[in-house]
Formats: structure tokens, C-alpha cells, sequence
């Protein structure tokens, strides 16, 4: 068997909720990797920043205080130039104010729009009696029709997330059907075992974690986690 | 830790708290099987009400006793287990168990007397099982702390099966179900209420004791995170399987867990990954517990999961290939010059895997023995099994197929051999010395224990 | 077809061609069994190189027997097989049974030989089952046309189970599985080489005798859509369940069948779905088959699917139910007053469903029974069910625990009652004639039974 | 249980391939609803009916010997005015002729491009022993991964359909899930009834049947099956 992964050292965890771009930053130091993405503080800035990322471009409201932002209208994707992307972050930015007045409000995340590879749902919950927990899934109607998930206590290393990531029914997924290319799964399972040491160094202040979508590429290039929710102990 | 559990299943002295002369209530039946056992340790009858029980005499306390016992077992109604349980902390008892019902698992004024006494118990360092419990035993030192009635039928054997449940009454069942399988036990204990030791801790100790080779338990939640998960990692590094009956997965079944225990039942879908995770059988029936068990209990794993079957009817081969097949064992053919070799000798058989020496072999006990000594010998197969249908279940044809079997398996090799079939218990029980596992098709499918 | 298979399975004369003296050869285990059953048709033993055969005369060959019998057995090598089948198709005998292996199964040369064997059975209107099959059985006609060795042991009882294999050793394990759960059988056919006779005719067959209320088959796959389908439906307008083992599911258990019959095994997953578009119960297992045969034969089926469980301990109940839920079952709550009622006669109960009624009733066999008769009258449940552990396996308590039961029950209704515990036979037995089923747990999970 | 459905009056079946409008012709007439569409023979042709049907359209080549039109190119979707059809059934009219010089062309199929629903396959297969019977399953990962498909020998009534839809272990997603409105599952067990009465009139001519995709609408909206494959005995 393998051996349990090395602890992480606690991060000093701040109270209450967290926006996505913190809840990225804090997940970045357990060794999970994201699309290089900017915080704007304002449209003309998102507009600014968006060419260095090459276009397409998703805009997304970043706020501690509204974690589910499709609901608010606070994301929108396919953007094809900076005017493009300097209307979408007005609008975002109003919808907002409108919807949340009280809502502390970061600015606007812009991220390259991230396509292909397959999707993939990942996350952490604190079962009542074994604590946290990893669990990993399909995206879809995996996920959605099958329920077809499957957990792990954590912290466990890398032997063991192969393992789990071989417990779902649509497995085969990852490993390519219809001339699909395999996906790289040596990375999903290495994002698997990193939350897990996060989830198992954080086990009193974190309730859950979302990372939902996950899009898993080919063989090679990695996983990329396309937001994150951070659900801490202390929060209203 | 592991000192409160030596007072607890291998004490010294035990006093029996409300012991009773008569040796069909609760009350009484520990001091009989005790003695029935020769149990070697001081048996101390305490009952304020009588001068002998059961012919040894009775003392009126516990304050009164003439030495400290290891342990105390409370036979008592709920009400009046405070008292002793106060009377054993004071003068040192290391250890109870505590078969009465009444605490938790019947509401607010239960839990709160169960509390009382857990904190009376706890201020004493000293431990406790129950309440609400069956209690204990441990063969080897015929040692029998409770009030099962499957002992009525006879005393357990000592052997390799260890056994920790929640509850009781399932417990016992399947030590029961255990002892008809030829299978002994190790030590074997009932957490009930779990108001101090809970399952978990029960797990950890009886994977420890060096006479346990595998572990049957019984949850319907685990309270100690920590406990449990170690209990867990224990039993990989030493190499004992736990096989475990995991119940509460329906909405009914939690509700009822609910109201029986106060164990806290944490989802089952995470639960069940989390068995996955440390290599625990999770057995969906009792039955399949038992069967692994059992085929554990041997202690002979396979290196790998080439599977070799032979058959004396298609039938049966086709069928057992199946199985094996789902279970992921590999029925890889025997090597190209063996299965000329085998039609040499058989015209009529299928020489590939499953090797079908066909009702030829039941007459010609000669010709079974060749097949079987090739598949042996050339096969380079992990794992041997035969499925011989009725033919151990037959008065006349039972004996000579057994020997002419076990002639051609001879001692070679460290390979697992199954043998599946409707057979007498007797005769599983003349094979079992050779590494040989009967699984009786009575009782369950090939399936179950392909492993 | 019929008037064949009266010939068949109910013949007034039986030619047995290659009987032989000794008892325990093939060709003398026939006539054994049937002069031990008092078989009351004419037996004709045909050898031509004795005088008589075990004590009765015997006849050098068809052609010299002093009646045409209805059908003939032919233990004889394949060699000599056509020339005999020759004669009786020149004497008009309506039926053979060929238990000779060496034909189709064994490659080119076996198949020509079945071929010939076959067209001259065609041209004479004669009706052939085999070859290498393991015959046939009439238990209410004391008629034995088999050389199967569960015979050695005991005959067979009347009974309402029909069983039909193309496996002669399946079949024959499936009878003594039967036989050993107590379960009585209608008839019994194995069709071998299926040269002319297959497993959909005899299914046909078997499902219409009025003695039949339940079949077991096994089959590698079927030859014939129409003839099967057919069949299917007759079960299943005659109500008669069939509960069904199908094999060849794997590759490797594909390659086998191929080897073992020339049966033509479709898709495995077509033949699954057609199973379940007729209401066939496809078993998993060898035991899930004997369970479901075991519960259909009684003849009642529940009219709804709320089912009450009554228990004596809560983590019995909680895995009944846990199985119940799973199996599609609605495991509903008592009523709220009667709940109340409950809980008024045991403060410890738990009176929902699971009804729970503590050890407290393992003692109290009239707190028992009023727990029970409660259930029964206020719970409008389809089906009764008691998990019973292992009291029904102690000596002392078996028999006061099965009586109050009983009484508890009374004959109310027509609900199933089904209990599941670790008991005796005779138990079992002694429950059976009021419509319960017990299933012995040992065995199997509760899981199964649960239709 | 619900009695067999009333056999199907046989149709005089031609011998070998049938184009898709062929095969689709011979399936309506045992009930089987299509969408309503239109065999051009010519570009020109194609063009001038599309406004009819309602843009956006569909085109593809129809061709008795072409039974795998993507494998040439010959499907073009999403086709929002005239010219873009004359321009793509040339195209696929020219692809043809090169790839199968050899192939009877009867023109190109316009159909409107029916969106919405949920994806199905339906079929037929002739068991070596079991005879016809007919195959039910969800699209996409469904059938490609989880290989979600269920059987029923032919004829069997609507009792019997329903028993089958049931089955599938992605079922959950024809009564609606994340807000999708229910299917028309009554309408998809009349399709599968009428297609089994279909597969036992012509057993012995009849060697499989594909309707793949068939898309199930929202209830009370039917099933339209967007392309049909007839295999016929006697094909080269
Ligand atoms: C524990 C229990 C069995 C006691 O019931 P009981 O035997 O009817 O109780 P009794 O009042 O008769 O007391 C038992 C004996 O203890 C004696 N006793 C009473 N108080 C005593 C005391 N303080 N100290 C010592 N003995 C005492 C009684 O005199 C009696 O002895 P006797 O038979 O010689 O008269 C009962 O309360 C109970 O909880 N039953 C359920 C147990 C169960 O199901 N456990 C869970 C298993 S999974
Ligand atoms: C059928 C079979 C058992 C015969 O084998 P056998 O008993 O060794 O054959 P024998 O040559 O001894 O013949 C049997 C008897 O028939 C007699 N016999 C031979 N030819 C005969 C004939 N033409 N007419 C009548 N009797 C004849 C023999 O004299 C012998 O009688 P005996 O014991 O009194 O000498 C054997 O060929 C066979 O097929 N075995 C496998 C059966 C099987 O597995 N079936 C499938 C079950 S699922
Ligand atoms: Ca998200
Ligand atoms: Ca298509």
C-alpha cells in the first residue's frame, strides 16, 4: 500500500466566506492549478487585462458574498474581444449591485475560457462522523442522473486517488471513447491527494469545498480546476 | 487501554452482579457457562438477597466482596445499575459490563442515568461495556461474560475468527452461524449502548490479539473517527482482513438505527468508500460474510488470479467460469501441449479451463486423479478449484472421491484450492486441514467466494 | 408431442437396453431405483449376454421382448447405440431416453453418429431425449429412468417443484438441493445433446402438469425461439412462476457451452431481457434459485408490497429492513394509535416498523405475541415477517417460541409470512403447512426471499 | 398483462439496400413518426422546398448505397437560408460522386433541424436464437459508455414498452432532471411497440433496424426519429 502523503502545514485561515479568487489563492498553495486568470477591480480594467489571456474570456462577479453566481447573472462567457469584455463586466457589475446591495464586491474575475478535456466534478464535505471527505465525479448527467460519485477519507496519497478515480461507472470516459484522447489521470489523481492534505490539515475550519467543473485534458496537460467554493467554519 | 480490555476479556477474578440461582435468566446463565467452561479465574456471585447461587456463595456487595475483582457484570434492572457502578468505583474495579436495558436507547431519562453512570465511571479510570449489551467471551480462556442462549447448545472453540458487534442479538447469530461452519473463535465482543467502549476500540484490540486471523463486525454507525480509522489501519499492517455487515442504508433502516442506538450514523455511501479505502470486506449478506470469513480464516491468499477449474460435468465448469469471470479471476486456458495430452488420456474431454473430465472421471477415479495432477503441475494456476455437484453428498461415492482428490492435489505449493459442492459438513471438515475451502453451493454461489 | 411425453415420463413399459447386474453401474442403476420405488409399469431389461438381470429375466434385444414397451433407456456405448434405436424404431417404441455420451459433443464423428440416430427416430415417429443426458423422473409414478446417484441416498417426494436442465449434473444438484430444503418434485428432465427433445419442450411440458406449481431450469442457451417463448407463456398464463439459471455469461463460460452442447447461445444480455419481458425470475445464484422456487411453491403471493417486520432486536430489524427497502418493498409504519398501544405494553419498544420488541420478549412469550397480534391486526401489511435469529436454533427455546407464533398468527388472512432465522429442518417443516417460509439465514440474506 | 399488439399487415419489402427515405417511407407505414422532409434531386431543387420546412434546416445524401452518410461528409446541419442549402447540397451531391462514384444517388433529404428533446437510440437485431428483437437506449455517454441498453423479443404491447423504457438505468433523465421539462414517454413506448410489430411481420426479410438518433420530446410532443436504417436479407 501506499504511504499516507506528507501533512500539509496549516494555512492561517481567515473567518467567514471567501470569494473564488481567494479560494483559488488558498487552494493554489496546496498545489491545485487554475486557468491564469486576473482580478479586475472594474470593467475598463477587466477590458485591459483580457488580451494578455488570449481570447475567448470568461467574466465572472468575484465576491465573498455571492458564491453562486450563475443565479445573479454574474458570469459570461465566450467573450471575443476587450469591448466585448468591458460590456459583460458593466453589466455583471450592475446586476450585482442590483440583485446583492450588500455584497462585498472584489471586482471581476477574467479567465481564458477553458474547452475540451473531460468534465469532472470535485470537492470536499465533512461527513458527521468521519470527517472530511474527498469526493470525485463525473460532470453531467453522471453526476446528475447516475449519482455516480465516490469518496474518500482524507488525507490519502496518490496509489489510493487511482483508485477511487477507477470507482466510477463512467471510468471509460477518461481513458477516451469514440477516438477521444485518454485523459491525464495521473494529474486528477495528484489534485485528488492535494485536496485531500488540505481538506485533512483544515479538517476544524473548512465545512466544504467545490471544485465544480474540473476539466480533466489529455494526457499530458494536466487538470484545470474552473472555480472554487470554500465553505469555512464561522461563516453567517 | 489494553489493560482495562486484559480486566475486561481475560480477568483474574469477576464478580456477577445480580447473579441468579436459576441458571435460564439473564442473571444466571454467565455463572453457568462459566463453570460449564472450567473457567480458571475467581467467580464471585454478588446478590444481596441470597447466601448461595447456583451452589457458591453469594456475597451481599460488592463493598463486601473478599477481594477486587478485574471486572464486574451487572445483571441488574437499569435502576439500580447506578448504585453499583458507584460501589465498584469506589472500591477499584478495573472494568464492567452492563447488560441492562433502559438507558439511552429509550429516551431523555435513560440517557440521562446512562450519562450519570458513564461519568461516575470515568472519574473511577474505570471502563465500561454496555449498558444494553450482551457482553463478552473469549474461548481460550473459557471465559463467558454474557447471556447469549446460543450457548445453551454448547461452548464455542477457540480459533482464528475474532468477533465485534453493536449489537447483540447479530452477534451471536453469527457466532452461531460461524460455529456450524466449523469456524472458531477468537474472542467476541457486544458494545450495545457503546456508552464508553464503542465498537471501534473492540476492533482495534481484537485485531491485535495474535490468535484473530480475521474479523467479523457489525455496525450501524461508528462514533470515533480516530478510533475507527485506526482500528482499520491496524488490521492492513498486521494483514486481517475485517469483514463487516454495515447496516442502516435505507431511510428506514436509519430511522430504526436511530431509535435503537444513538450511534450516529454518518452517510452510507461514504462509509461504504471509506471500507474500500482500508481493504474492508463489506459483506451485503450475512451469509457472504460468513463465507469470507470463513475462506479468510485459512490464512492462505492467492499470489495471483489465475483460476483453474475442474469439473466433471459442463454444466457446472461453464457456471463456475462465469462467476470467477465476473469476480475478475482469470480462467486462462491450460498451455497447448497439457490439453493434448489431457485428450490423450480422455477423448471425450474439454481439456481447456474449465477441465471437464466428464462422468468419465466419476467412475474412473483414476482418470479424475491424472486430470487433476496436470492441472496442478502444468497449469501454473493461483488458485484450484474442483465443482463436484452431489458427489461428496453421496454415502457410497464420498470417501473415495475425497481421497483420490486430495492424493492428486498433494502438499504442492502454496495454492489456494476451493472445492464447491453439496456436501456434508463432516466431510468439508476432513479437507479443510490441507488449505482445502468448501464452500457447500447449498448455501451460496461460487461468486461469493472467488476473491 | 404430448402422447410422446406421456410415453416418456409416464410409461406403463419400460425397455432398459444395457441393464446391467450391478447395482452401481450405469446400466444397473435404473432398474435399482425403480424396483425401490415400486415402480407399477412393466420393466423389461434388454442384455444380450444374460439370462436375467438383477433377479428378473432378462431379453437379448428389442426385437425379442414379448410387448412393445412404451420406451426404452439406452445405457449402452455410443457405438452400439444406432443399431439399437434401429430396432425399436422397427418395433414402434415411442420414446428412448440415450444416456451414452460420445455423440455431438465430442467433435465431428459424434455428430454424424447423433445424426443418424436422429433421422431414424424422425422417420418412425419416434421421440428421443439425449443424448447424454442423465434421463428423466416421475416421483408420483415412482418412475425412474435415470442413473443419477442422489437416488443412492433416498428417492424422491412428490412435490409441487418441476425441475428441467440440459445439464444432467446440474439438474441432478438442483433435485437434491430440493430435496434437502424439503421441497417435494413434480418431474424431472434433463435433455442432455437436446438431439431431438430441448429444454423449451420439456419446460413446456412439465409447467402444464397439474402437479407442477413451480419450475427450476438451466439451460446454456435454447434452440428454438418459438418453442421457448411459447413455453414462457404458458407459465406465466398458468401463473406458474419459472426460476430460471442461464449460464455462458462470460467469454469463457461462452467458449465452454460451445464445447459442452451444440446449443446455439444467443447475446446472454437478449436472453436477460427477454427472461424479465416474461416475467421469468433469472437467479443469480444456485442458492437464489432453490430460495425463490422454495417461497413460489407454497402457491401465494402477496397482493401488495407493505411488509411488517417484527423483531426481537433492533440491528436484526435495521438489516431487514435496510433488504426490504432495497428489494422495492414499502416498509411501513404502524398505525400512530396502535403505535401508543405498543408503547403502553413496553415502554423499551420500538413501534414503528421495524416492531421491535426488545429481549424483553424473548422472555415474555405473552408480550410476544401480543406484539405480534397487534401487528397483524392493525398493521394492514401484505406480507408478516419475524427475523428470529438464533432463538428457533436452541434446544430449550424452539419449540414455546414456534407455538406462540403461531398462535400470535392465527389464520388471518391471507398474507405471506416469511421468517428468517438460523433454524433446524424439522423447525422449518413444522412452520411450513400454515404458508410460511422460513429462510434459514445461514444460508442467504433476507434480501432474496423478498420478491 | 397487456395483450400482444394486433401483427402487422406485412409490406411487400423489396430486395437489398433501401435508401433513408425509403426506409423511412416503409417504417411510417407501421406507425413510425418522422420529421416532415423532403426528397430533392438536385441543388436547386433543395433549395427552392427548404423555406417550407422552416429554417434552420438539415441536408444529406440519400443513397440506398451510402448507409454511413457522415463517413463521406454527406450531412450538413444548421443551415439558415436558401443559398447556404443549394450551396451545401452541392457539395455533398459532388462528395458523393467521388467517394462512391458506384452509389445510386436519389438526391439529398432537407428535413428541419428538430433541437430539444432527449436523445435516444432505437433498433432492431436479429438474434441467432431469440429471433427479432428490438434495442432501447439513452445517446451520447449512455450508450457509448455505460452501454445502457435494454431488449424485448418482438411484438410486445405498450405495457410491455414501458416496462422496457423503465429499465434503463439512465431513466431518470426522460422524467426531467436540473429542470428539463418530462418526454413524451408515451409516445416512445408507441415507438417501440409499433417498431416491434414492424420487426416480427418481417422477420425473415428484416435483418436490423437503426434509428439513431430518436429524439423524445417534451410530453404530449412526441418522438421524432431523425434518420432510419433498414438491413435487408439479400443485401450484397
Ligand atoms: C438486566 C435485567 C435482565 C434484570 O432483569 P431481572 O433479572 O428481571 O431483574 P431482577 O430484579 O430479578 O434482578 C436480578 C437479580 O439481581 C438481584 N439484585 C437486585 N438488586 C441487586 C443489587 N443491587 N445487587 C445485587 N443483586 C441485586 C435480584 O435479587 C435478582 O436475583 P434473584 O433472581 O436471586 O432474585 C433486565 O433489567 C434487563 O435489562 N433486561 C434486558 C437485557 C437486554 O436485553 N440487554 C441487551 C442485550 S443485546
Ligand atoms: C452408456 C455407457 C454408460 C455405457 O458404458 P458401460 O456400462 O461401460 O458399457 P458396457 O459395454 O458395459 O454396456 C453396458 C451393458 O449393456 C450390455 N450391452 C452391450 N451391448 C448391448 C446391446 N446391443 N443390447 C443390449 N445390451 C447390450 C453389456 O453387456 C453391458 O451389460 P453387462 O454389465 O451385463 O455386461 C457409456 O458409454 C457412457 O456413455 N457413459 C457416459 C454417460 C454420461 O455421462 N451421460 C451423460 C450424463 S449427463
Ligand atoms: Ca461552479
Ligand atoms: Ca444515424
Amino acid at each position: 500500500r501506499d504511504l499516507p502523503p506528507a501533512p500539509m502545514q496549516p494555512l492561517d485561515l481567515p473567518q467567514g466566506p471567501l470569494s473564488e479568487a481567494r479560494a483559488k489563492a488558498l487552494l493554489a498553495r496546496a498545489g491545485i492549478r487554475f486557468a491564469g486568470e486576473h482580478l479586475a477591480a472594474t470593467a475598463g480594467c477587466a477590458a485591459r487585462l483580457a488580451p494578455a489571456l488570449g481570447f475567448p474570456v470568461v467574466v465572472k462577479i468575484c465576491s465573498p458574498d455571492i458564491p453562486h453566481k450563475t443565479e445573479i447573472g454574474g458570469v459570461a462567457v465566450n467573450l471575443h474581444d476587450e469591448e466585448a469584455v468591458r460590456q459583460a463586466a458593466t453589466e455583471i457589475l450592475a446586476r450585482a449591485a442590483t440583485a446583492m446591495p450588500d455584497a462585498r464586491i472584489e471586482g471581476v474575475l477574467v479567465a481564458p475560457m477553458v474547452q475540451g478535456g473531460v468534465e469532472t466534478i470535485v470537492g470536499v464535505t465533512r461527513d458527521p462522523v468521519l470527517g472530511p471527505v474527498v469526493m470525485f465525479g463525473l460532470g453531467g448527467v453522471f453526476v446528475e442522473v447516475l449519482k455516480d460519485v465516490t469518496f474518500r477519507a482524507a488525507p490519502f496519497g496518490l496509489a489510493e486517488a487511482h483508485r477511487m478515480i477507477r470507482e466510477i461507472r463512467g471510468f471509460a470516459l477518461l481513458e477516451g471513447v469514440r477516438g477521444a484522447p485518454p485523459s491525464d489521470i495521473d494529474a486528477l489523481a495528484q489534485l485528488l491527494t492535494d485536496l485531500s492534505r488540505f481538506a485533512a490539515a483544515h479538517a476544524a475550519q473548512v465545512i466544504g469545498v467545490d471544485l465544480n467543473p474540473v476539466r480533466v485534458m489529455p494526457k499530458g496537460q494536466g487538470v484545470i480546476a474552473l472555480d472554487a467554493l470554500i465553505e469555512l467554519e464561522g461563516q453567517p | 487501554m489494553s489493560d482495562a480490555f486484559a480486566a475486561l476479556m481475560a480477568p483474574r477474578s469477576v464478580a456477577l452482579v445480580g447473579a441468579s440461582d436459576d441458571v435460564s435468566r439473564i442473571g444466571g446463565r454467565p455463572l453457568r457457562y462459566l463453570r460449564e467452561a472450567g473457567f480458571a479465574g475467581r467467580v464471585l456471585p454478588v446478590n444481596p438477597r441470597r447466601e448461595s447461587v447456583q451452589g457458591l456463595p453469594a456475597f451481599p456487595s460488592i463493598a463486601a466482596l473478599p477481594e477486587t475483582p478485574d471486572t464486574a457484570i451487572l445483571a441488574l434492572p437499569a435502576a439500580a445499575t447506578l448504585q453499583t457502578v458507584e460501589e465498584c468505583a469506589a472500591r477499584g474495579v478495573r472494568s464492567a459490563v452492563i447488560f441492562s436495558a433502559g438507558f439511552a436507547e429509550t429516551g431523555l431519562e435513560g440517557e440521562y442515568l446512562q450519562s450519570r453512570i458513564i461519568a461516575t465511571a470515568r472519574e473511577a479510570g474505570m471502563r465500561l461495556l454496555g449498558p444494553n449489551c450482551l457482553g463478552v467471551f473469549n474461548p481460550g480462556l473459557g471465559y463467558y461474560g454474557t447471556f447469549s442462549v446460543i450457548l445453551d447448545t454448547a461452548l464455542i472453540t477457540p480459533g482464528p475468527v475474532g468477533i465485534v458487534s453493536q449489537s447483540g442479538a447479530y452477534g451471536a447469530h453469527i457466532a452461531h452461524l460461524a460455529r456450524q461452519r466449523g469456524l472458531g473463535i477468537s474472542q467476541w465482543i457486544t458494545t450495545g449502548n457503546e456508552a464508553d467502549i464503542d465498537v471501534a476500540e473492540a476492533l482495534d484490540w481484537v485485531v491485535r490479539q495474535p490468535e484473530t486471523r480475521v474479523v467479523m463486525a457489525y455496525a450501524e454507525g461508528v462514533r470515533d473517527r480516530d478510533l475507527f480509522l485506526n482500528a482499520l489501519e491496524n488490521a492492513r499492517d498486521l494483514g486481517k482482513p475485517i469483514v463487516f455487515m454495515k447496516t442502516g442504508r435505507s431511510s428506514v433502516g436509519a430511522a430504526a438505527a436511530a431509535s435503537h442506538t444513538a450511534a450516529l450514523a454518518g452517510s452510507d455511501a461514504v462509509f461504504d468508500a471509506v471500507l474500500r479505502q482500508y481493504g474492508v470486506h463489506r459483506a451485503a449478506t450475512t451469509a457472504e460474510q460468513i463465507d469470507v470469513a470463513y475462506a479468510c480464516a485459512a490464512g492462505r491468499f492467492p499470489a495471483g488470479n489465475r483460476i483453474g477449474i475442474f469439473t466433471m460435468s459442463g454444466g457446472f465448469g461453464i457456471q463456475l467460469a462465469d462467476d470467477a469471470e465476473a469476480a475478475g479471476l482469470d480462467v486462462s486456458p491450460m498451455p497447448e501441449d497439457a490439453q493434448a495430452e489431457l485428450l490423450d488420456m480422455l477423448p471425450f474431454a474439454s481439456p481447456r479451463n474449465p477441465v471437464d473430465a466428464t462422468a468419465q472421471a466419476v467412475s474412473d477415479l483414476n482418470l479424475l486423479q491424472r486430470c487433476v495432477q496436470l492441472m496442478m503441475s502444468r497449469g501454473e494456476y493461483d488458485l484450484f478449484t474442483a465443482i463436484l455437484g452431489t458427489g461428496p453428498a453421496s454415502r457410497t461415492y464420498a470417501d473415495p472421491l475425497r481421497k483420490a482428490l486430495m492424493e492428486a492435489l498433494g502438499e504442492a505449493g502454496n495454492s489456494i484450492r476451493a472445492l464447491t459442492m453439496s456436501a456434508p459438513l463432516r466431510w468439508c471438515a476432513a479437507t479443510r486441514p490441507t488449505g482445502f475451502w468448501c464452500s457447500r453451493m447449498a448455501r451460496h454461489s461460487p461468486t461469493r467466494w472467488a476473491r
